[in-house]
C-alpha cells in the first residue's frame, strides 16, 4: 500500500498548481524545493524577503556572489526583468498582500488556518522568528508544504495548535505526503489523495473530521 | 564644501560611547559592514544594544563584537543559524539580552523613526508570542497590533558607492536594511567600496540621499569584485568557506 | 510570457466603473497621465472619487476631466492655484466634493495602503483644523493623530520608461506620487514614453518593480524629449504658455 | 526715521543665519528670495517636497523642462550631486526630522511659536495646505519670514493666533522687516533690531510684552 509521495514530487505537485506571472516566495527549507519544478518557459517571478524579485537559480560554484543572496542566506541569480529594494520596501510589498503565493514550512497547521512553525515552545532553545510572520500574514494564498505526520508519528494537520503561533487563520491551502487539504470555513477539505489514502485512513491518522471534497 | 569623507575606520567610529545603541547593516554577511565593526571591537565601546536582522555569522564582524563582550542586548529577527556560535553561547551562559521582532515589524519600526511615525499598526504578529502585551486594535475587519520606531544613536551601514555629499547606492541584495538604518540614527556612518565624484552617482538611482548620512570612509574594493570572480568567503549555502581551502587556493 | 502592455490608452482604461476611486499621479503637471485621463474622459465613467495632489491646472488633463463632469470628490491638498479654475467653478457652485489632506500626510496615507498598515500615528496637523475629529495621542512627548489608509480601485499613473513585465523608471520631479499610488490601487495604469526589452532597466535603479503593475501602455516620446530641447508646455513659473505662441513658433 | 528692510535685504539676512552644509527646504512664495542670498562657493542644499535634495537655480528660458519643477511648480536644475525620490520618502524626509531649516510665510505667529499659514478663515474661501502643516512641524528649525505688519497695519506676531493654525508651538524664529524674534518659553525675544526700531517701539507695535536679547 502507497500512502506518501516524495518531497520532490510534493514540490512538483505545488509547481505545478501555480499559474504563469504568480509572484511567489519560497519559504526557507523543503519550499525552495519547489523552484526547481517550475515549467520551463512559463515566467513565475520569485521574490525573497531580504530585497530582490526576480530571483534566478543558484550560480555556478565559481561564480558565487556574496552580495547575492537569498532569505536562507544561500547564493542565487537574478533575472533580466529583476529589480532589488529595501527591507522596508521588500516588507511591505508582503504585507501590503501584492505577493500571490508564499510556501511555508509548518510544525502545525490547525483547522481554522493557525500555523506554527517558528517555535517548538522547547525551555531553552533559542527563539527565532525571520519573517515568517510576516509572509504568514502577507501572501494572498499561504501554501503549507510538510509531512502529514512528524517523525514520531504525531499528526501535524490539529484541531488547535501546541505549538506557538506563527499567524492565525492564515493558511489557505495544506500540501502533505499524504493528501492536499484546502482550509476553510468548515476545516480541512480533502482536495487530493495521494496513493491508497483515502478520507477514512486520513480521518483515522489525524483523529479530525475531514470534509471530502465536492 | 561639504565633504562627509573620514581617513579610515577608526574615525568613522569615533565617540561612540559606552551604552549607546547601534544599528549594524546586512542581511547574514550580505552587507555587513565589517570594517566598521572591527573598527569599533577596537574602539572598546562596551555595553551595546546593537539593532540587526541577526546575531553575527561564525567568528567574524557582528559575530567578534559579540565574542569580545561589548554589547548587553541584541534586537534582531533571526538570532539562530548554523554558524551563531557566539550568539548562541552567550544567550545559553545569560550573558546578552535578546530582544525578538518579526524581520518586516523590525524593518517597518525602522523607517518609522526615521519617517517622524510615532507609531503604527501592523498585522504582522497579532495573536502571538511576540504580540503579547502589545496593544491590539481591529480596524476594517482586520486585526493589528500598534508597533513602536526603533531609533538609535549611530547606524554603521555599509554600502557600495558613495559622493562626497554622503549620497548612496548599494549592490544587490547588500542594500537590505542600509537604507532604512540610515534614516533612523542620529549619526549615520558608512563604509564604501568607493568614493566617486560628485554628479557620479545617477540622481535617478541615488538610493540613500546624503542628508542620511554623517560619515563615510572608503574601505576599497573587495576583491572578488576587483577580480571579477569570487575566490573566498561563503559557499553555495552560505557557509563560511574553509579557511584552509582558500589557503590551498 | 508576462506581457502587461495593451495597445492603446483605451485599453488601458478599459473596466473602470462609474463611482470607481481613482489615484491620479502627478504634481501639478509634471507626471500627470495626460493621455489617460484623455482616456478616462472618453470612457464616460462618472460618480468618480479622484486622488491627486492638487485638482487640476489649465483646461487640459485632470482639470478636462472635472469640467467633463465626471468627478463626484477630490482628494488632495493643494486645489487652489492661479489656473485651477475649473476646479474653483465646480466647487464654488457645489457641484464637487473636497477632502483636503495635508501632502505628507496623504503620501504616508496612499504608502500604508500598499505596505499593509491599518493606521499610524502622525505628528502633521496635530491642533488644526484638519485635524479635527481624529484621534490624538501624546507618545514620548510629542502629539500624534491617527491617519488611515488610502486605497484606490484604479492608479493611472505616468512613467518614464517600463519593460513588459511592469517595472518602472521615472524622469526628475515626475516621480512624485506615482511610485506610491502604484502600491495602493487594485490595478494600477501606466503610461509611458516608451518600453524597453526585459533586463534593459537597471535592477539596482528600478523605482517600481513589476509587481505592483497591471498595464502598461507606451505613448511615445514626449516631442521635447525627442528635440533635446523643450518647446512648449508652461514657462519659468509653471504657467501654461499660450497657444498661440506655440502656434507661432 | 527708518524702520523697515527691503524684503530683499530680509532674505539676505536670513541666507547669513543658515550655514554651509545645512539642508533647507524654502516655501513658496517671499522665502524662496532666500536662494538668491546664499553665500557663493558654499554648499547648503536645497530640498524641494516634490522629490529632490540637490535644487539648483532656474534655468534659463530655452532649457524649462517640465518633469523638473519645484514645490510652486516653478522650473527648476537639479545640482551635480542631487537625488530624485518620490513623495512618501520625501515627506519622511521631513516628517522624520532631516531638514536642518525650513522657511516659510505666515498670516500669523503667535508668541508660543504657532504658525498660520494656510487660511484665513474666510467663508468661501478655497481652502488648500499643501505640504504647510509637513514643513511646520518637520525642520529642526522653522523659520518665518513676514512683514511685522499686514498692509492695513495689524501686528503678525500675536498673543494667539485668530487664523486656523498650520503648526503648533513649531516655529523658532521670526524675521520681520522690523526686527529678528527668538520664540522661547518666555515668548518672543527680540534677537535684532533694525533701523531705528527699539524693543519698546516693536511693543507699542505690537501690543505685546517682548524680551530683549540677553
Amino acid at each position: 500500500m502507497t500512502t506518501r509521495i516524495s518531497r520532490n514530487d510534493l514540490a512538483a505537485r505545488i509547481a505545478a498548481d501555480i499559474p504563469e506571472g504568480a509572484v511567489v516566495n519560497l519559504g526557507i527549507g523543503a519550499p525552495t524545493l519547489v523552484a526547481n519544478f517550475l515549467p520551463e518557459g512559463e515566467e513565475i517571478l520569485l521574490h525573497t524577503e531580504n530585497g530582490l524579485l526576480g530571483m534566478g537559480p543558484a550560480p555556478e560554484a565559481g561564480a558565487v556572489d556574496p552580495d547575492l543572496i537569498n532569505a536562507g542566506k544561500q547564493a542565487v541569480t537574478a533575472l533580466p526583468g529583476a529589480a532589488y529594494f529595501h527591507h522596508a520596501d521588500s516588507f511591505a510589498m508582503m504585507r501590503g498582500g501584492h505577493l500571490d503565493v508564499c510556501v511555508l514550512g509548518a510544525f502545525q497547521v490547525s483547522q481554522n488556518g493557525d500555523l506554527a512553525n517558528w517555535s517548538t515552545g522547547e525551555p531553552g532553545a533559542i527563539p527565532a522568528v525571520g519573517g515568517a510572520m510576516d509572509l504568514a500574514i502577507g501572501a494572498k494564498d499561504v501554501y503549507v508544504m510538510t509531512d502529514l505526520l512528524t517523525k514520531s508519528g504525531e499528526p501535524k494537520l490539529v484541531e488547535t495548535c501546541a505549538y506557538p503561533l506563527t499567524g492565525v487563520g492564515c493558511v489557505s491551502r495544506v500540501y502533505t505526503d499524504h493528501a492536499i487539504f484546502d482550509v476553510t470555513p468548515d476545516g480541512f477539505v480533502v482536495r487530493e489523495l495521494f496513493g491508497d489514502n483515502t478520507v477514512a485512513s486520513l480521518e483515522a491518522a489525524l483523529g479530525l473530521s475531514l470534509t471530502p471534497k465536492d | 564644501m561639504i565633504d562627509k569623507q573620514v581617513a579610515d575606520a577608526a574615525a568613522a567610529v569615533a565617540g561612540i560611547p559606552d551604552g549607546a545603541t547601534v544599528m549594524i547593516g546586512g542581511f547574514g554577511r550580505a552587507g555587513q559592514p565589517v570594517e566598521l565593526i572591527d573598527a569599533l571591537i577596537a574602539s572598546g565601546a562596551r555595553e551595546l544594544t546593537i539593532v540587526n536582522n541577526n546575531a553575527g555569522n561564525g567568528d567574524t564582524g557582528l559575530a567578534a563584537l559579540l565574542a569580545a563582550g561589548q554589547v548587553r542586548k541584541i534586537v534582531c529577527s533571526f538570532p539562530r543559524q548554523a554558524d551563531s556560535w557566539v550568539f548562541d553561547g552567550l544567550y545559553r551562559a545569560g550573558e546578552i539580552e535578546l530582544e525578538l521582532v518579526p524581520q518586516g515589524n523590525l524593518a517597518e519600526r525602522i523607517r518609522a523613526a526615521g519617517a517622524g511615525i510615532g507609531a503604527f499598526f501592523s498585522p504582522t504578529g497579532v495573536g502571538t508570542l511576540l504580540a503579547e502585551g502589545k496593544e491590539e486594535r481591529e480596524i476594517d475587519g482586520r486585526r493589528y497590533v500598534l508597533e513602536y520606531p526603533i531609533r538609535a544613536d549611530f547606524a554603521l551601514i555599509s554600502a557600495y558607492r558613495a559622493d562626497r555629499w554622503g549620497n548612496l547606492v548599494y549592490r544587490e541584495t547588500a542594500r537590505n536594511f542600509g537604507p532604512i538604518m540610515a534614516t533612523a540614527a542620529t549619526t549615520t556612518i558608512v563604509q564604501v567600496d568607493e568614493v566617486v565624484g560628485l554628479g557620479h552617482l545617477d540622481p535617478e538611482a541615488v538610493v540613500t540621499p546624503g542628508i542620511f548620512v554623517d560619515r563615510v570612509v572608503a574601505v576599497g574594493e573587495r576583491p572578488w569584485l576587483r577580480d571579477g570572480v569570487f575566490v573566498g568567503g561563503v559557499d553555495l549555502e552560505g557557509s563560511p568557506l574553509a579557511a584552509s581551502a582558500e589557503e590551498a587556493s
